[in-house]
């Protein structure tokens, strides 16, 4: 085992699949003679070269078409986003050739294709760049969504995206790039679409993903001091969702809280409280509740933005509100 | 708001006839054109008659005036080149060899359509004879071309992509993003403005700042050119020209053919912006007549082996007709078939 | 009362607020020499002229951040798009201007715009031409989204849109352009954020939206013959819910089932399934149930298209399925 | 992938006394541009300052090295007419006259700050002294800025409308867009490239297909003008001449200023990506350093002389610093202060 940061399992996972399969390469803005904006592609460059590791200019639909078409001629690209919120200038290319070519021409191509970068807010980097995507992408057919919250789903996850023929979305985050895990030292791969169980427990599910997970752990260890013992959940593939993950927790806990990064409206959020509440309706002791984002734009100043994220605290209300305890 | 109108750059004329032994050379050559352009055309007209009964549904937006471009371009591109294209292409399709019954039974929404019945007229595939679509959001397929002839530089594979779009895209984002990339990459690529004086109801000025669209090609580095399409051959000669320019020395390449189209912009559209006298001064201009001009007063065919021929075309297209008719509607089943749920 | 069309409740709700404020203009592809690609805007260039009808050329992105730079000057643009799955190519000047700008400049800027156009799938327009955009606007803080049905409703609804200071998404549908209903030849204006029994019942509560409306009552008539009496709610303005006036009718019915054009993954449905089960989790006999879009982009071919729509048949599905009818 | 590097087309030259003459002409004037630039450049180091002690937080772009182009700016414009920028607008808003005080609490984030201290660093607006933003999405304040300059010409009130944006930007396709509304409907704006060389650790050979950004302007239909910037006396009066085209005949006008930043793209970045050399050979055409020069060798001015304006300025930064300090953080209730929720 090899303890390292998530952004170095996410730059192993592309290093390999690109040792491995030639096809594959990796495209964005800063990814290369930079070595990534937040180094998630250093020294890949180096071992690489320009033909497999390209800057781009900051054409985010330009380089996400190119990603897409490159796809469809049987190659796999890699496309960093800066970040999420710079997709949204390329939102059509996703909405309209990545996720629908595959059907729309009948299987005649297929579009074998990674969009990756940090998701959601990092720290006080104001309206514009603190968003999560999660709510838009899981919400298209044709489309599969990642989110990862530790090194070793990163690996593993990241490598199966890059195999999949489908074109996958994956969330990172900023704030967790250092965050470090054990890895395997040999080969390994995640299947997509399972959720896993972050902490086992027995009084109330907690849902969670991507930089949700670890403010949900905390609320956990803040709840076991008062007596609740949380199963944590962390959904890490978004769509498919594995809703017979949370549905067989929620059977046994009989409660149900969702921690996450991200607006309150609609989004993963409330697909999952709407499967949970249609599946486990009558093992459902209380409503699902959320502890998610203020539903307003991110402000500047450190003081607003903390009102507005999901802390220990407020997923700790969440958690005890759907056990009735106050 | 708006300008005032300039008037086309480009006003139809008549031909001289220097001119037209210069864009029909060759009889055979000549009817080999026309039979192409006339299969297009009675092609088109065929599903318009299907609209009209209701057995076609959905957009439907003909290619009738613009068919030389197709045909040119068959016969410009080598094997493995890609063409992609707009919501308008079946003519593209059925030059480039798709069959017309698939064609058909894809506008009837059939199985055996191109595209299983899935992608409906906009989104016309046929990989394999170099159809790469389809696109039916104006613009987006511009970076996806671009990503084509990447991957032609990637893989080293040779090909040349060719990338048409409308005379109402060009001041769309992608277009921009996908031309630049092309010309900071040089990639292998030609773009290709079908330039038929309107998008939908709007006519060129109310569209474009500056009515010389290859004005813009220095700002990417490109070579550009720009005529109006007269002749199969004309326009196959100077398409080759670029693809050449695209494939040995990876320099794109801007072409702006004018053109018209002598139909609505859909079917839904009666197109009553345009006067009668502008429509019927471009069909002096249109290619597919000025190769019967040529057949009959160079070649001196008559009137009953045009006629022949167009029988052939129409019996072609009567048969394409039926094919649509009695393919079965697609499984229900295929609405799954290529999308992970 | 006058019998008009809902194009023509658009087409007098936008010359009414145009006489009466000078501020008000109209921009989009064809909303001018050609009267609109639906001819929602039937006769306004003769009217106003080109200063005030504005035919733009295929920039989307272009023409919807020119209205917003138009609206931060005092003015109030009206914004049409063509369909809104032309939209996708504006997503960025929508989630980042329109929404943001009035909070992120601490007020110094207020964004006055009304986008609106034709929504959700027509008939046999393929994957790009047929989707709905509810799901994504609706998720995003500072706007308002309204989705109409009826004459009555447009109308009173856009002028009120026209009015607001804030950028509001104002959804119409291709397929309902032509349905006539009664208008008052007086001046009304209706309240955004407010939703609308379109059908009073007893049984079960049918909480729908735009297109959904006709497919609603279509199902609750189908719903009486088998002795149901379903009450169905048009929500009209999808953000702010209205969430209140679901909740009352479910406390009524203790039943409540969705109908809506739109896929199932999140959305406005999730939304309102998860206030639900919130807010009426100990009024609810059984989980709330949706009737959407399957989860794939559409076909072309009319047997596939009608298969993935919800049909009043699948709608009456469910709701009978949350009746525990079978 | 990418074209070899052509090499600055404006290299940084030493000025010759006869174009220090030529872009220092007036004492006065001179020592108010310094003075100007200074502030600038004095409130940018001590934001640094701050930022490293961890007072602020976020995203820092300094605009060291850029000043003259926002003095200019400042001088080039009538009232209300609207500057639109970038997340690089602190030296904006400074020249415009927005106090440093509140500039420096919205980087702290504070209720005081120029926007309450919701914006941050990348959103300064001052509304009443033209800065009209402040946008940080790459590109997307370009469309909005023809919106200002549409409402310019629907109302008739003669402003005019300055849209800047950085050498990155320029393929984007909202930049496009854009133009093109902008070429095509006659607005009153000028758009400003400020090329510093670099987007991020990019260099210009690598994010644009040609060195010359002003190549493009034809295809917009836009006067266009390109020059080094050395002096904010010249930068203003070229300015102003785009302004007056704008105003008086609605001619947009598309300029490209060579500059460059000394620092990194932000307080987060090294910028190893340069070599030493370059950024001293810049250091010499740094228009506030060159204004010194002037100042002691055309105007004799002495080094104490300049020492006590800098002493002046300095200070005036602390005591925005010190402002900035003092303020309190936003009231809670701020965040839902301008958003319906
Ligand atoms: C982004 C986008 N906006 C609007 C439309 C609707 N639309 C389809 S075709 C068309 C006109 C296109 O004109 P042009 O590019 O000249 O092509 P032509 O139809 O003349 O072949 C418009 C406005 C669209 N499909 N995509
Ligand atoms: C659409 C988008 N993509 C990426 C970014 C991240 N980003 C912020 S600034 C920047 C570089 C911009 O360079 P340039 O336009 O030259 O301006 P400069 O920083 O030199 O002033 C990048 C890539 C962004 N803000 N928006
Ligand atoms: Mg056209
Ligand atoms: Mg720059």
């Amino acid at each position: 085992m090899a303890n390292i940061q998530i952004r170095e399992a996410i730059r192993d996972a592309m290093r390999e699949e690109m040792r491995r399969d030639e096809r594959v390469f990796l495209m964005g803005e800063e990814v290369g003679h930079y070595n990534g904006a937040y180094k998630a592609s250093e020294g890949l460059l180096e071992e690489f070269g320009e033909r497999r590791v390209v800057d781009t200019p900051i054409v985010e639909t330009g380089f996400a078409g190119v990603g897409i078409g490159a796809a469809m001629c049987g190659l796999r690209p890699i496309i960093e986003f800066m970040t999420f919120n710079f997709s949204a200038v390329a939102f059509d290319q996703i909405l309209n050739n990545a996720s629908k070519i595959r059907h729309m021409t009948n299987g005649q191509f297929s579009v074998p294709i990674v969009f990756r970068g940090p998701n959601a807010a990092a720290h006080m980097l104001g309206s514009t760049h603190s968003q999560a995507f999660e709510a838009f992408y899981a919400h298209i057919p044709g489309l599969k969504v990642i989110a990862v919250a530790t090194a070793y789903d990163a690996k593993g996850l990241l490598k199966s995206a890059i195999r999949d023929d489908n074109p996958v979305i994956f969330l990172e985050s900023e704030l967790m790039y250092s965050k470090r895990g054990e890895v395997p030292e040999e080969e390994y791969l995640i299947e997509i679409g399972k959720a896993d169980i972050k902490r086992p427990g027995a009084d109330v599910t907690v849902v969670t993903w991507g930089q949700g997970v670890p403010v949900a752990l905390d609320a956990a260890a803040l709840a076991e001091k008062e007596g609740i013992d949380a199963e944590v959940i962390d959904l890490r593939t978004l769509r498919p969702l594995d809703d017979a993950a949370v549905i067989e927790s929620v059977k046994k806990t009989n409660r149900c809280a969702l921690v996450y990064h991200g607006w309150p409206y609609g989004g993963v959020g409330a697909e999952v409280a709407t499967r949970v509440q249609d599946l486990a309706f009558d093992w459902l002791d209380a409503p699902v509740a959320r502890a998610c984002y203020e539903d307003v734009p991110f402000a500047y100043a450190e003081n607003l933005e903390n009102l507005s994220l999901p802390s220990p605290e407020r997923a700790l209300a969440a958690i005890k509100k759907v056990c009735y305890r106050t | 708001m708006t300008k005032p109108a300039k008037g086309p750059d480009f006003p139809p004329t008549e031909l001289s006839s220097d001119d037209l032994k210069r864009h029909f050379p060759d009889k055979e050559e000549v009817l080999k054109h026309y039979r192409e352009m006339l299969r297009i055309r009675r092609f088109e007209e065929t599903a318009a008659r299907a609209y009209t009964r209701g057995k076609i549904s959905g957009f439907l937006h003909l290619y009738i005036g613009q068919e030389a471009i197709a045909v040119a371009t068959a016969e410009a591109i080598s094997p493995g080149d890609r063409v992609v294209s707009t919501y308008r292409t079946h003519g593209m399709a059925l030059a480039l060899g798709s069959p017309p019954g698939p064609c058909m039974a894809e506008l009837y929404g059939k199985k055996d359509g191109l595209v299983g019945g899935i992608g409906g007229s906009m989104h016309f595939f046929d990989r394999d004879r170099g159809m790469w679509g389809g696109y039916a959001i104006v613009g987006n397929h511009i970076p996806v071309a671009a990503g084509h002839a990447f991957a032609s530089k990637y893989t080293g594979d040779g090909k040349v992509t060719l990338c048409f779009m409308g005379d109402g895209a060009v001041g769309i984002g992608p277009v921009h993003e996908g031309m630049t990339l092309s010309g900071l990459w040089d990639l292998p690529i030609v773009f290709i403005v079908e330039n038929n004086r309107f998008s939908m109801g709007t006519p060129l000025h109310r569209t474009v700042p500056v009515e010389d669209i290859t004005a813009r090609a220095e700002g990417y580095g490109f070579a550009s050119d720009r005529f109006r399409v007269t002749s199969v051959t004309e326009t196959r000669d100077r398409l080759k020209e670029a693809i050449e320019r695209a494939r040995a020395r990876r320099q794109p390449t801007l072409i702006e053919m004018i053109t018209y189209r002598f139909r609505g912009h859909s079917m839904s559209d009666p197109a009553k912006y345009r006067q009668k006298d502008e429509v019927s001064a471009w069909r002096k201009q249109d290619p597919l007549e000025r190769a019967i001009d040529a057949l009959q007063s160079l070649y001196n065919m008559t009137e009953d082996e045009l006629e022949a021929i167009d029988e052939e075309v129409v019996s072609e297209m009567d048969a394409a007709m039926r094919f649509a008719e009695e393919s079965p509607p697609p499984d229900p089943e295929a609405r799954f078939a290529n999308i992970i749920v």
